[in-house]
């Protein structure tokens, strides 16, 4: 769908992006915490499980985790240094999840050491085994663990892949940063992607506040490659998976369906950096750039940092302000608030954001009875009717929302309760719905 | 650690808001109403200023009333009794008794929106609920008129305004027709000029089309109204009116004129666009604002009343959740065939 | 079936089919006979009311007639007496004074009015030529609005004279009647209508109009059918 | 079946705690179309006990008479006989009260507070008991009638019975004789039967609370 | 002689002096079925269908009252014969579509004691209507009834999710509804004059 000459989806929102502030700030090497725990559920599916023991060695690179099935990925070490347990460790969902307590040694060097690589002219089936095996997952937030997106069933076909380089979040500026400083890993790893699912082409989708990044891929789109990089409209979720595919082949997909029933495979930017950057080298994810911004952090910035790094250790480093009392794993539209500061940075941490009392206004704001203004409708990327969900939810109705009213499609966005006037918290109680519509599911089951 | 002992809130996302609230925007729409509210005092005098005062008045107290006897906090703060109060003023006569004005006051906020559920559940709109019931239970008074711009009119009050409560309003001989009721019993039209710039006779708010679009317009460019409804009024009436008048000039009137005349400007922008009661969906406003453009036309040509947008407006507001079901959007993904399970 | 039957038998035998014919056909016979001898008993009450009601109305339209008689009205025939049920047949009254001699015509009418149906019954005056009386029989106009018709007294003071003279060669009105805004009157076949119930003042001026449009020609054609016989 | 209780707290029931119209919401239509003034609310309210009371006797009394199978049929017949008398014997009384009434006193046959009574009441009780229990129903919607009935001619006409209440200058609330008016006259009553219910309910529980806390 | 046009006399019948929010007929099922929109729209459908037969029959039963000169079995006569249509009619649905019998099989019974039914027959007959009249007059009601019920379904869906005070829960919301509405349809006074 076009739109004043760029493409873009219908509905969806204009949040302030706040991304000035870092968007120029090239990406900086942190440095390494005085303990890295590194959880080993830092994707969707099984957790790893861990080959390396109490009080062991491990050199940076080396695997300290194996996949447990096909729905699972490797681990690797982001430092060099012992091991001082395998234990439960706090995370983003506020449950214990397994972790290795990695203690690097004083002035551990974060040279990488190169593994056994998989070049492009290895067949499909081993670069899908070298991505497991790279621990690499959907970096944009998600984390839904990348080889299992590529391994494509038999009668079914790619034909488009689309790179994503929106990000729509406002305040991050990873994928902004990658673009500009890591084109070539992009392109090597797009090799690598078109190779394994086939497809005939390539678009590479940047929203129109990144001209610079835009116009830097344009200039180092290799000339054999076919595809091109679409400038697409400024609007939130422009990022979602299936609003890019609305925007850039006019093509939805099914209510509960996958990309692949119709031809297409989308793949965050910084994904296909990072499988550019490790597969030639056979290397592992041992860290990620990471936006850390917000208006409580004082030196806010673009920093490559090693997986495991205690949020309140990369909080320290940067500096905050006294009266912070929220920070977010992401963005402030779909970023998760982080119940404590001893849970650490993951593979699927695309930005830190720290927020003072003052600017919370959700905090002070009066929640008001849905006055049906239909800002929520308007907003919806999916077409649901969020002002009807709310008030089925407020009753309780789960199963109505859920039958009638399509509430397992919403993918929480965010973009209903932002443009609420009344402050209802529209996503928190879907999330609440969806969690009990699985739950009666599971029982009926 | 910088922030020492302090706990995190954990809330869910998103951790944003537009900005807008329901407060700033039924503020900003009092604001709107204002210029109209004062051209209505300055056409109609003391008598326009006390009508609207006691509407106003009697509707936050109502509410206020009934929240302290149910043991809620006052909900006056939201503005949104204020927009009643101000919108129920503006459809009055002026030379209303002012004791009427207060019953219907009170009939507006606890019939239309307090029995209901208060803000957000009242599907009728508060201040035409109040109206109408006042049409049917006072018709006479109701449908007396008193021309604007009268000499005299900052000093003194018309004789029925402040008649003693519960008893019959004595008029003055100086009632007058409103340009619809001169059209629909006389076939008189009115110059267009005088109905856009508010030269006659009729509600204390219809009077000025011009004041109440700068309104709408400031109301629009806010993005606190929908545009599409009046848009959708307008249209309708104008390609209906339009179409019977080439039919037959002499007895249909003309498109501008059914326009301009009445209380449709007033109700078009400021009443059929309360939130509450009109659809969500882009169509659904679409098609609310053709019916309500299709009753007015309806009753003023062929109906028994010379105006008819209240009832329109009312009927609208009873048709929406029907439009809200049949013009819900096909969900993203429910075109392509569906993906096994 | 008492409570005790069914305790002792739980599936009782259905009831022959004579205990149903002798149940309905025995409260058919007393509901027949209740429902015929209270009809028989209120039916001369019932039309010794209507009648009444209907000399009252027809007096009333009429200020000086003091007897009245029942007239039939063939398309064909024109006016007879009215003798037993001639159902169908659209009814006259015709009224006579004291002397005998006749003072007009009452005619029933009825047209839309705002609510519903309001029907009326009008005088016509051979003297006169117009319309002398009218008195509401049904209506529902809005109450305290649409109901002056019926308590106006300016309104009601267009009936004690309302032209209706007949054409020259007798074939329709000389004049349509016709409603103006209150206090623009000023020909007499003209209905001053009400400020405020415009809707109903305008029904009933209509109606007045196409009743005697209908009427007035053909009793004036026919004006001995109504003293020829008396 | 009500077998402990005695003839009179059958009568009792239909007045207040089981009242047809304002807590079982039966036989709406007459309640509302004919209550604009009081007299004919009462008249009508009279007429329906009337046809109530003796459709009562006669189905109890003819109650081992009717086989279940026609027993609705015959309710019909009979309901409709009491019916058509009450009309010819209004029409017989007052032409004027027949003519405000209208249909609504043909309409009595259909009101679901005459089947229902038969049905449920009638064909099981003795005569004696059913009388009672017309006769209570009866009185019962009658007298929710006449609230119905004065309070919009009160506010609609300034009257009672047609005799005015107020000054010549009171102004009518029109809307009250008006169908609107009907619908919300009996809303407001309807509102003010729930409040003492539950503000009944509430003293209750909390008396019920306190004495808990005393034995605790 | 009613002269009615056919136009007037259905603007009348489903608008300007509609069943239920000016007559009050068939309140019952008014405030009974409207609860649901589904069930609602299927009640306007049966009570539409017996009416428009019931009015046929009616119709029927008054020519043959009249010459036979027995008013005073009117009401026995109607009363019956609408009973007796809802008994038929719903038997021959059963028959010719158990999909619709289904949908309506609930509702037929109900009808009986609809008022609205028996007040049909008894208007009409009152109006003195002719054959076509009197199809045109079941229509309009009908379509009145459906409409009135529908409207009121749709308000009482949305204010299912409303937080609405305890004493107006129930009947009382339902009747205040059918007022506002009542007030809504008196704008549509004078259509059809």
């Amino acid at each position: 769908m076009r739109l004043l000459g760029l493409k873009t989806f219908r509905h969806g929102v204009h949040p302030p992006e706040s991304k000035d502030e870092t968007s120029g700030l090239s990406i900086r090497q942190f440095p390494f915490a005085p303990l890295l725990i590194v959880p080993l559920v830092q994707h969707m599916g099984a957790p790893s499980i861990p080959v390396v023991e109490e009080g062991q060695e491990v050199e940076r690179g080396q695997r300290i985790g194996r996949p447990d099935g096909f729905m699972s990925v490797s681990m690797h070490a982001p430092a060099s240094g012992l091991v001082r347990r395998v234990a439960l460790a706090p995370s983003i969902s506020g449950r214990m999840v397994p972790a290795v307590y990695l203690e690097p040694f004083p002035g551990s060097t974060q040279e990488i050491e190169d593994g056994t690589p998989c070049p492009l002219e290895a067949t499909k089936d081993e670069i899908i085994a070298a991505i497991q095996d790279a621990g690499v997952v959907g970096l944009g937030g998600a984390a839904f663990p990348t080889h299992v997106k590529l391994k494509i069933p038999d009668g079914k076909f790619v034909d488009t892949l689309i790179i994503n380089g929106v990000e729509c979040e406002p305040f991050l500026t990873t994928d902004h940063r990658v673009m500009l400083e890591e084109s070539r890993d992009i392109f090597t790893g797009i090799r690598y992607l078109l190779k394994v699912t086939g497809a005939e082409r390539v678009i590479v989708a940047v929203e129109a506040n990144k001209p610079d990044a835009a116009e830097h891929l344009r200039e180092a789109f290799p000339s054999d490659l076919n595809g091109s990089v679409e400038v697409l409209q400024v609007k939130y979720p422009q990022g979602a998976e299936k609003m890019l595919f609305s925007a850039l082949l006019g093509r939805e997909v099914p209510s509960r369906g996958l990309p692949l029933d119709i031809h297409a495979l989308c793949c965050n930017v910084a994904t296909a950096a990072q499988i550019g950057q490790l597969l030639p080298r056979g290397r592992g994810i041992q860290e990620r750039v990471i936006t850390v911004t917000g208006p409580a952090v004082k030196r806010k910035g673009n920093y490559r940092i090693p997986i495991g790094t205690p949020l309140r250790f990369l909080l320290e480093h940067v500096g905050v302000a006294d009266d912070v009392n929220r920070v977010f794993l992401g963005g402030p539209m779909m970023g998760a608030a982080a119940p404590s500061l001893e849970i650490s940075i993951t593979k699927g941490t695309s930005g830190v954001t720290a927020f003072t009392d003052t600017a919370a206004e959700r905090t002070h704001s009066p929640v008001y009875p849905c006055i049906r203004c239909g800002y929520c409708v308007d907003a919806c990327p999916i077409f649901l009717d969020p002002s009807m969900l709310g008030r089925l939810a407020a009753s309780e109705q789960f199963s109505t929302m859920a039958d009638e009213h399509h509430l397992m499609d919403c993918f929480e966005c965010g973009s209903c309760s932002f443009v609420c006037p009344s402050h209802i918290p529209l996503v928190q109680r879907f999330r609440g719905a969806k969690a009990a519509v699985r739950k009666s599911k599971a029982g009926a089951a | 650690m910088a922030n020492g002992g302090k706990t995190l809130e954990i809330r869910t996302s998103p951790h944003i808001l537009s900005g807008y609230s329901v407060d700033t925007i039924m503020f900003n729409v009092v604001l709107a109403l204002l210029p109209v509210a004062g051209f209505a005092v300055f056409a109609f005098g003391l008598a326009g200023l006390l009508t609207l005062s006691m509407a106003v008045a009697s509707c936050v107290l109502t509410e206020h009333l009934i929240c302290r006897a149910a043991g809620k906090p006052s909900t006056v703060g939201d503005w949104s009794v204020t927009i009643t109060g101000l919108l129920y003023g503006l459809t009055l006569p002026p030379s209303l008794p002012l004791w009427m004005v207060a019953a219907g006051g009170v009939i507006c906020v606890a019939l239309g929106k307090a029995l209901f559920g208060g803000l957000g559940y009242n599907t009728f709109n508060p201040a035409l609920v109040g109206r109408a019931v006042l049409q049917a239970a006072f018709p006479v008074a109701m449908t007396s008129w008193i021309p604007g711009f009268a000499a005299g009119r900052f000093s003194s009050v018309p004789s029925s305004t402040l008649t003693l409560p519960f008893t019959s309003p004595e008029y003055d001989a100086i009632t007058s027709a409103t340009p619809l009721a001169l059209w629909k019993f006389g076939r008189e039209a009115t110059a267009t000029s005088d109905l856009a710039m508010g030269f006659i006779s009729g509600s204390a708010g219809e009077t000025s089309s011009v004041l109440i679009l700068v309104g709408g317009v400031y109301l629009i460019a806010r993005n606190m109204m929908s545009w599409r409804i009046p848009a959708s009024i307008f249209a309708t009436v104008f390609v209906f009116s339009g179409a019977l008048h080439l039919v037959d000039p002499t007895r249909y009137a003309s498109p501008i004129f059914m326009l301009f005349s009445g209380g449709l400007m007033l109700g078009a922008t400021f009443m059929a666009t309360d939130m509450v009661g009109s659809p969500m969906t882009s169509r659904g406003c679409y098609l609310y604002g053709a019916l309500i453009g299709v009753v007015t036309i309806v009753i003023r040509t062929w109906g028994g009343l010379p105006e008819g947008v209240m009832y329109a407006i009312l009927l609208g507001n009873a048709v929406t959740p029907h439009l809200d079901r049949w013009t819900r959007p096909t969900i993203y993904g429910a075109k392509g065939k569906e993906a096994p399970t | 079936m008492s409570h005790s039957e069914l305790a002792t038998a739980p599936t009782p035998a259905p009831p022959s089919v004579w205990h149903m014919y002798r149940a309905m056909v025995g409260v058919g016979v007393f509901c027949g006979l209740l429902i015929v001898s209270v009809f028989q008993v209120t039916l001369p009450l019932i039309e010794r009311n209507k009648a009444e009601a209907l000399q009252k109305a027809i007096f009333q339209v009429l200020p000086n007639a003091s007897t009245s008689t029942t007239f039939s009205f063939d398309v064909d025939g024109g006016f007879k007496l009215l003798e037993g049920d001639d159902v169908g047949q659209p009814l006259v009254y015709a009224g006579y004074d004291d002397a005998e001699q006749l003072v007009g015509l009452a005619v029933e009418a009825q047209g839309m009015g705002y609510q519903d149906v309001i029907a009326l019954i009008y005088g016509y005056s051979f003297a006169e030529q117009a319309i002398i009386g009218i008195q509401v029989l049904e209506s529902k106009e809005t109450p305290g609005l649409g109901d002056k018709i019926e308590t106006d007294p300016d309104f009601l003071e267009n009936f004690q004279s309302l032209d209706v003279s007949v054409r020259g060669d007798g074939s329709a009105l000389a004049n349509s009647v016709v409603p103006v805004k209150h206090g623009e009157k000023t020909e007499p076949w003209e209905v001053d209508g009400i400020t405020g119930a415009t809707i109903s003042s305008v029904a009933i001026a209509n109606l007045l109009d196409r009743s005697a449009q209908y009427w007035v020609p053909r009793i004036r054609n026919n004006l001995r059918n109504f003293q020829g016989e008396d | 079946m009500a077998s402990s209780k005695s003839s009179t707290d059958e009568f009792i029931k239909g007045l207040w705690n089981e009242n047809p119209v304002f807590v079982q919401v039966l036989g709406m239509c007459p309640v509302l179309a004919v209550s604009n003034t009081a007299m004919n609310a009462l008249a009508m309210g009279l007429a329906t006990a009337f046809v109530l009371i003796m459709s009562n006797i006669v189905v109890s009394s003819l109650r081992s008479f009717i086989p279940k199978q026609v027993r609705i049929a015959t309710y019909f017949l009979i309901i409709a006989t009491f019916v058509t008398v009450v009309d010819y014997v209004i029409q017989a009384v007052s032409l004027d009260l027949y003519k405000a009434l209208g249909a609504f006193i043909s309409l009595i046959v259909v009101n679901c507070l005459l089947l229902g009574r038969a049905e449920a009441f009638a064909s099981k009780n003795t005569i004696a008991r059913s009388t009672m229990d017309g006769l209570g129903m009866g009185i019962g919607f009658a007298f929710a009638l006449f609230c119905l009935g004065a309070v919009r001619e009160i506010l609609g006409n300034g009257s009672l019975f047609g005799a005015s209440l107020f000054h010549d200058s009171f102004e009518n609330w029109v809307v009250m004789i008006l169908p609107s008016g009907g619908f919300f006259t009996l809303a407001g009553w309807l509102l003010l039967f729930n409040w003492l219910k539950q503000r009944r309910a509430k003293r209750e529980a909390t008396t019920a609370l306190g004495l808990r806390k005393e034995v605790a | 002689m009613v002269d009615d046009s056919l136009w007037t006399i259905f603007i009348n019948a489903s608008l300007v002096n509609n069943f239920v929010l000016a007559y009050f007929l068939g309140i019952c099922p008014f405030l009974g079925v409207s609860a649901k929109l589904e069930t609602a729209s299927r009640m306007g459908g049966a009570v539409t269908f017996v009416m428009l037969v019931s009015s046929i029959c009616a119709f029927g039963i008054q020519t043959l009252l009249v010459a036979i000169d027995a008013p005073y079995l009117k009401l026995i006569a109607f009363i019956a014969v609408i009973a007796s249509t809802v008994q038929l009619v719903e038997m021959f649905i059963k028959k010719v579509s158990p999909a619709l019998f289904r949908s309506l099989g609930i509702f037929l019974p109900l009808i009986t004691t609809n008022c609205a039914i028996l007040g049909l027959a008894l208007f009409q007959t009152n109006k003195g209507y002719s054959f076509v009249q009197c199809i045109v007059y079941a229509l309009g009601a009908g379509a009145g009834f459906t409409l009135a019920l529908v409207l009121m379904a749709g308000l009482r869906e949305k204010l299912e999710l409303a937080e609405v005070p305890d004493v107006t829960r129930g009947t009382a919301m339902a009747l205040m509804i059918a007022g506002l509405l009542s007030v809504t349809f008196m704008g549509f006074g004078g259509l059809g004059g």
